[in-house]
């Protein structure tokens, strides 16, 4: 059953690349998502936010939380986790 | 087989009708003394194997066929049984005759008299076939002509 | 009024599917859950059907707001998985997946333990067909691992009931709490199911490794049912609070390392669920209105996700994140439906997601949990970075694979595009969900602040995967086992040993030697008295027997007699 | 009328169906009347329980001779259960019989077959039903006989020895209950059961009495098979025909317990006189023995059928350890798993022979892949093994429900963990066998098999139905076994 359905088509590889995998064009996308993460935390200036908790108001807690939980994320995983889990594809194999 | 020994063969031709008077003597006697359908049924079937043994089991399977013996087996039971589905029927308890007579001594007398008919027959008959079923045995060759004595008869 | 159980239509209904082939299978099959649908809409609240047994009421539907609740999703959620599934051929996906999603919504309506246990098993029982179905020897070992837990947990809850049935001398399924032996024993065996830390590796050992249709339907119902458990039996129990905040925060790191993409969406399905048991343990009742809204929004965007990981396998037999990318060329609809997917569970606003996890933080805020708070916070942060950028990314786009598989099937992509209507609609329109909440909502979303806040939260964690990305910090994609608390009973045997052969060195041999061979005899001995010629199943001559009467005559003659002197 | 006379018609409708069968000596002919008679038989015990729900005991004076000088047919609760238990599921195998029968006899033999399996409901309706401690003799013996036949006719050259074997054990356990039933007789002067209740107690610590009491427990242990007097079964089972097993499992042994519950809690004064002897213990060591020990058996044989028969010694082990606590919930659980074991335990050897009748083997490595050869069957018998196990929903797991609520109120956790432990053996085995239906290649043999005929599967299916149904309507086990287990421990009689 599975077999026929898993029929990977590999055939045709594009000689030329798409336009998302053109670097200069991943380098403009990066800078849009600058260019919108500096306009949101220049937005916390024009819209009043109510905090419930006193230091959720403060001037870009938002992304500041956002930016360093994310980093934390992935070093504390790359750098603490992996080296103690990874293991062999095969390790529960044999 | 004994067919050579002229004497037991004279004497058993004579005791035979003595034993089965004496089985119905002791069946009829069942009512009133020691007695009964058991008893009777072994006496009769003892008749019936002295004769086979003197004069060979086809003699005997001659008089009582092996298929006769397997019908009268299940027929005395239903006998037994069933006399005590007839007073069922006439309105008593199961196994009670008193309805089969006048009054219920008479009733109860004919009763036991059918029920011990029914023993006699599947006694007899149980006794036969094992008779038949271990001599078969004994004399395979007789067993086959026997067979075939009694096919020939059919 | 018809009053009859909805899960019994699906259970019954599965029985004929065998013997029906083609455009029948697939009406029958449809209708199942659009009938139970209705039937349920048309139900008021109250005890419907009751029959009796162990000298017992067994209320098999009990309808109040909560069950409606998750009847509601669950028959959603099975009638997504049948069209998902209409091209699969094997009958007992089929009949295991309805079986499975009717037990589940029987337990929903069950009002009483009994009940509740008897399709909690059977839950168990009928899911792990959609996994053994997938025929490879990992499946095979990976679904016995996962019967044997679930089933365990099955025996957790029938030993609280009994001892709550014996304290109180009532079977109701009522707010249970952790009091008494029994209670604990019972949330243990909800935990089991819920995935709480620690009992949750189940989840990511079998789910990808079920076939690409039954990871959708596993998704939808074994987690949920427990959610539905707990907040039914536990609501407000303080400790679910950090057991939830531990769930909501741990799976993440696992997550952002793992390869397998279908573990990635196990990893933060366990995520997601600590946002809910973080509700329930909260208990007010905000958040458990915000527990029920989530796993309503969550089923839904939870199965997209693994609808549209389904459609990648199905397709190129992978779901390795080290293998793919580049698929938006080819399977340009399925990138769509599996962004709007990432884009709900990572709560973006207008997104399903948003409505519903935003319920469950303002809760925690409000009851000052403020640490929690902050970890839901910075789970939601994660979840965005694995969930909603990590999934699509290394599926659809990253560097080119080379792969250039046929778009998803046709019953696939319908699923996927009613699932995705879902996702958005909710978003759009939270009041239509709110309105079948348990409780009364006087709750808005959509607030510019609120907005405001969580664009930024999620525009930052992308601006930091980009960066992490460009100065290749990331985490490359591995082909890898990574170690998770399964590893205490699938290696912590050996590795006992192999920590002898270091400490003890030259003792090792001896103790390997002893342990191995005190088993190896206790096997043997055991097979020369038990095995087809050992002493105890031999035919005994049968004066021996007729021996051991006369032995037991003697035993029972001198033991009655002991008694007269 | 007829309502007055049922419990004579229980015996006698297969009784006159007997000879009836030998005398027509037609198969098909005796086939129908054996249906008949059987169901006949079900709906006599069905009127009975109806009567015995309205009005209580029932006593039914044989020849209108009233006891205790006549013979006494005595109907309550717990005779009334075992009937129904027992004509029920000879009532599902009859119309089974058919198939397997033709297949195998003649014309003649196979009346000869429904005969003896007449003779033995006869036997053990007789045994159930009568309140004379003779009669019990009796009809014991005509139920005894007749099985030997049946084990006999058996395909396997072993069943003779088989049936020789049952024989000797039979007789001896039949002679050992003769002679303690004569000995209370010497002592009371009484074969009345009822009678015998109303003397004993004043006598019953004189050492004649206790004598009779070792008597009748080891010679009722030899019928009902406990462990370690269970084995003449394993080979019995094993090798006699299909019907011959599933009837024997499903009635002969649970005829056995019943019986020692008439004697213990009834004869000898309810469960005060129970408790005062050192059998609870005896029981319930003997019991967890029979548990693990069978069990374990069980788990390594290559013969499904033995397996199974193996698997029967245990789940009477479960029976017995219900019996042994002798409280209120423990006889209630004996009387459960009686009538669901016997349920399940029939319907597994009913699919077995259609396993049989199709595959000519009961060898595990041949019915490899037999799950899609013959999907029914083996559908069945997971179910029923489902049951065996004690997975909910089904009969088997009321049963080990209210096992460790009995142990659970005598506070014997250790016992609920060993009841558990158990179960997973059971699981380990069935779980062998269903490995091998649907995880392994077809064996030769299986490659060319199709499913069994609907005659033999819609029987075979009644019974599954039965075990789903009262996994979750327990109203006619467990209720009617509750009052039965409370009339057992007051003694009433």
């Amino acid at each position: 059953m599975r077999e026929e359905q898993l029929k990977p088509d590999n055939a045709a590889v594009p000689a030329q690349k798409g336009w998302l995998e053109r670097k200069e064009n991943v380098t403009k996308i990066a800078w849009a998502l600058y260019v919108v993460c500096a306009i949101l935390v220049l937005l916390d200036f024009l819209i009043h936010r109510h905090a419930e908790m006193g230091f959720d108001g403060n001037f870009g807690f938002y992304g500041a939380y956002g930016f360093i939980g994310s980093v934390f994320l992935v070093l504390v995983a790359k750098y603490g986790l992996r080296p103690i889990v990874k293991r062999s594809e095969d390790y529960y194999d044999d | 087989m004994m067919r050579d020994t002229i004497i037991l063969r004279v004497v058993t031709k004579l005791l035979l009708p003595v034993i089965l008077i004496f089985a119905l003597y002791v069946q009829f006697h069942g009512d009133y003394g020691p007695g009964g359908g058991f008893q009777a049924g072994v006496a009769a079937a003892a008749a019936i194997i002295l004769y086979g043994m003197v004069f060979g089991i086809p003699a005997a399977q001659h008089v009582i066929s092996k298929s006769v013996v397997q019908i009268m087996i299940p027929l005395g039971v239903l006998i037994f049984a069933g006399t005590g589905v007839a007073g069922l029927l006439l309105g008593e308890n199961y196994l009670n005759y008193s309805p089969f007579g006048s009054h219920s001594e008479a009733g109860q007398h004919l009763g036991i008299l059918i029920v011990e008919a029914g023993v006699f027959i599947t006694v007899a008959s149980t006794m036969l076939a094992i008779f038949y079923g271990f001599g078969g045995l004994a004399d395979e060759a007789d067993a086959a002509a026997a067979e075939k004595s009694e096919e020939s008869e059919e | 009024m018809i009053e009859f159980p909805p899960g019994l239509i699906l259970i019954l209904g599965a029985l004929p599917v065998p013997f029906l082939r083609g455009p029948v299978r697939t009406i029958w099959m449809l209708a199942l859950p659009v009938a139970a649908f209705v039937l349920l809409y048309s139900l008021p609240e109250g005890n419907h059907f009751a029959i009796s047994a162990f000298g017992q009421q067994l209320e098999l539907l009990r309808v109040d707001g909560l069950s409606k609740v998750f009847g509601y999703i669950f028959l959603i959620a099975i009638f997504l998985g049948v069209i998902y599934s209409l091209h699969v051929r094997a009958i007992e996906e089929h009949v295991s997946g309805l079986v499975y999603s009717g037990a589940a919504i029987g337990a929903v309506f069950a009002g009483d333990l009994v009940s509740l246990f008897v399709y909690w098993e059977l839950t168990a029982i009928s899911s792990v067909f959609l996994i053994l179905a997938s025929r490879t020897p990992e499946a095979l070992a990976a679904g016995m691992r996962y019967l044997i837990i679930q089933v365990g947990s099955g025996v957790l809850l029938l030993a609280g009931l009994i001892m709550i049935w014996h304290e109180t001398g009532s079977i109701a399924f009522e707010h249970i709490g952790i009091e008494s032996v029994g209670g604990v024993l019972i949330l243990l065996a909800f935990g089991i199911k819920a995935a709480f830390p620690l009992l949750h590796n189940w989840l990511q050992d079998a789910y990808p490794q079920a076939t690409p249709t039954g990871t959708v339907l596993l998704s939808a119902f074994t987690t949920k049912l427990a959610i539905y458990a707990l907040a039914r039996g536990y609501a407000g129990t303080e400790e679910l609070i950090w057991i939830g905040a531990v769930m909501a925060a741990f799976p993440i790191f696992f997550a952002v390392i793992e390869n397998d993409l279908r573990r990635v969406l196990a990893y933060s399905l366990n995520n997601q669920l600590g946002f809910m048991v973080v509700g329930i343990g909260i208990g007010t009742e905000l958040a458990l209105n915000g527990a029920a809204a989530h796993a309503f929004a969550h089923i839904i965007y939870k199965a997209l996700l693994f609808m549209s990981m389904g459609a990648v396998l199905h397709r190129t037999g992978t779901v390795l994140a080290s293998e793919l990318g580049g698929l938006y060329k080819s399977m340009p609809f399925t990138t769509v439906f599996c962004i709007i997917g990432a884009a709900s569970i990572s709560a973006f606003p207008l997104f399903s997601g948003f409505i519903s996890k935003s319920m469950i933080l303002s809760a925690a805020a409000h009851e000052g949990h403020y640490f929690v708070w902050g970890v839901l916070l910075f789970a939601s942060a994660g979840v965005f970075h694995h969930s909603g950028i990590k999934i699509p990314f290394f599926a659809f786009f990253a560097h080119d694979s080379g792969k250039r598989p046929k778009e998803a099937p046709l019953n696939m992509l319908i699923a996927m595009a009613l699932a995705s209507a879902l996702c958005i609609g909710i978003g759009v329109w939270p009041s239509a969900l709110y309105a079948i909440l348990p409780f009364h909502v006087d709750y808005v979303p959509y607030t510019d602040s609120h907005v405001l806040s969580q664009v930024q939260l999620l525009f930052f964690s992308a601006l930091a995967f980009t960066v992490l990305m460009r100065t290749g910090l990331y985490p490359p994609e591995l082909r890898s086992t990574n170690l998770d608390s399964d590893w205490l009973y699938r290696r912590v045997g050996r590795s006992i040993l192999q920590y002898c052969v270091q400490t003890v060195g030259s003792m090792h041999s001896g103790i390997y030697d002893l342990v191995v061979r005190r088993c190896k005899r206790f096997v043997e001995q055991l097979y020369r008295h038990h095995g087809p010629h050992g002493i105890i199943a031999r035919t005994w001559p049968t004066g021996s027997m007729v021996l051991w009467v006369a032995i037991l005559l003697v035993t029972y003659l001198a033991l009655y007699f002991i008694d007269i002197f | 009328m007829i309502a007055a006379h049922l419990p004579a018609l229980q015996v006698v409708i297969p009784l006159i169906a007997a000879p009836l069968c030998a005398i027509l000596r037609r198969g098909t002919a005796a086939w129908v009347i054996a249906v008949a008679a059987n169901w006949l038989a079900f709906a006599v015990s069905i009127g009975l329980l109806f009567r015995v729900l309205d009005e209580g005991v029932i006593s039914y004076a044989m020849g209108g001779w009233a006891p205790p000088i006549g013979i006494e047919y005595r109907v309550d609760l717990i005779n009334v259960f075992v009937l129904l238990v027992v004509s029920g599921v000879g009532a599902a195998i009859i119309p089974f019989a058919r198939k397997g029968t033709e297949a195998r006899f003649d014309s003649t033999n196979q009346a000869w077959f429904y005969t003896m399996y007449l003779l033995a409901l006869t036997g053990l309706l007789g045994v159930t039903i009568t309140g004379d401690a003779f009669n019990i003799f009796v009809f014991l013996e005509i139920s005894s006989l007749a099985s030997y036949v049946m084990i006999a006719m058996g395909r396997d050259k072993r069943a003779l020895t088989a049936a020789y074997q049952y024989l000797i054990m039979g007789t001896v356990g039949a002679t050992f209950i003769v002679i303690g039933i004569g000995l209370l007789w010497a002592m009371t002067g009484t074969l009345n059961l009822y009678d015998l209740a109303q003397r004993i107690p004043d006598i019953e610590n004189t050492r004649p009495v206790l004598a009779a009491l070792a008597f009748l427990t080891v010679g009722i242990s030899l019928k009902l098979a406990l462990f370690p007097l269970h084995l003449w079964l394993p080979n019995a089972y094993a090798y006699a025909p299909a019907v011959t097993s599933a009837f024997l499992a499903g009635t002969a042994t649970k005829v056995g317990i019943y019986l020692l519950l008439r004697f213990f809690f009834t004869v000898f004064g309810g469960g005060g006189f129970f408790l005062s002897t050192p059998l609870p213990e005896m029981f319930l060591v003997l019991s967890i023995v029979a548990i693990f020990a069978a069990s374990t058996v069980a788990l390594f044989q290559n013969n499904v059928k033995r397996m199974f028969a193996y698997s029967s010694v245990a789940q009477i082990g479960f029976i017995t350890l219900g019996i042994s606590y002798a409280t209120e919930t423990g006889l209630t659980a004996a009387l459960v798993h009686l009538m669901n074991h016997a349920i399940m335990k029939a319907g597994i050897f009913m699919l077995l022979g259609c396993v049989i009748y199709r595959l000519a083997s009961m060898r595990i490595d041949d019915m490899a892949g037999i799950g899609r050869k013959m999907p029914f069957t083996m559908a069945g018998i997971v179910i029923l093994g489902l049951s065996l196990i004690g997975a909910p929903g089904t009969s088997g797991f009321i049963s080990k429900f209210w096992l460790v609520l009995a142990a659970m109120e005598n506070g014997q956790w250790w016992l609920v963990a060993l009841i558990v432990i158990a179960s997973l053996i059971t699981m380990l085995y069935v779980g062998r066998l269903v490995e091998a239906a649907y995880f392994r290649e077809p064996s030769e043999k299986a490659k060319n098999v199709r499913e069994a005929p609907l005659a033999m599967l819609i029987p075979a299916y009644v019974l599954v139905a039965a075990t789903i149904y009262l996994g979750l309507d327990t109203t006619w086990s467990a209720g009617l076994a509750q009052d039965a287990a409370a009339s057992l421990l007051s003694a009433a009689y």
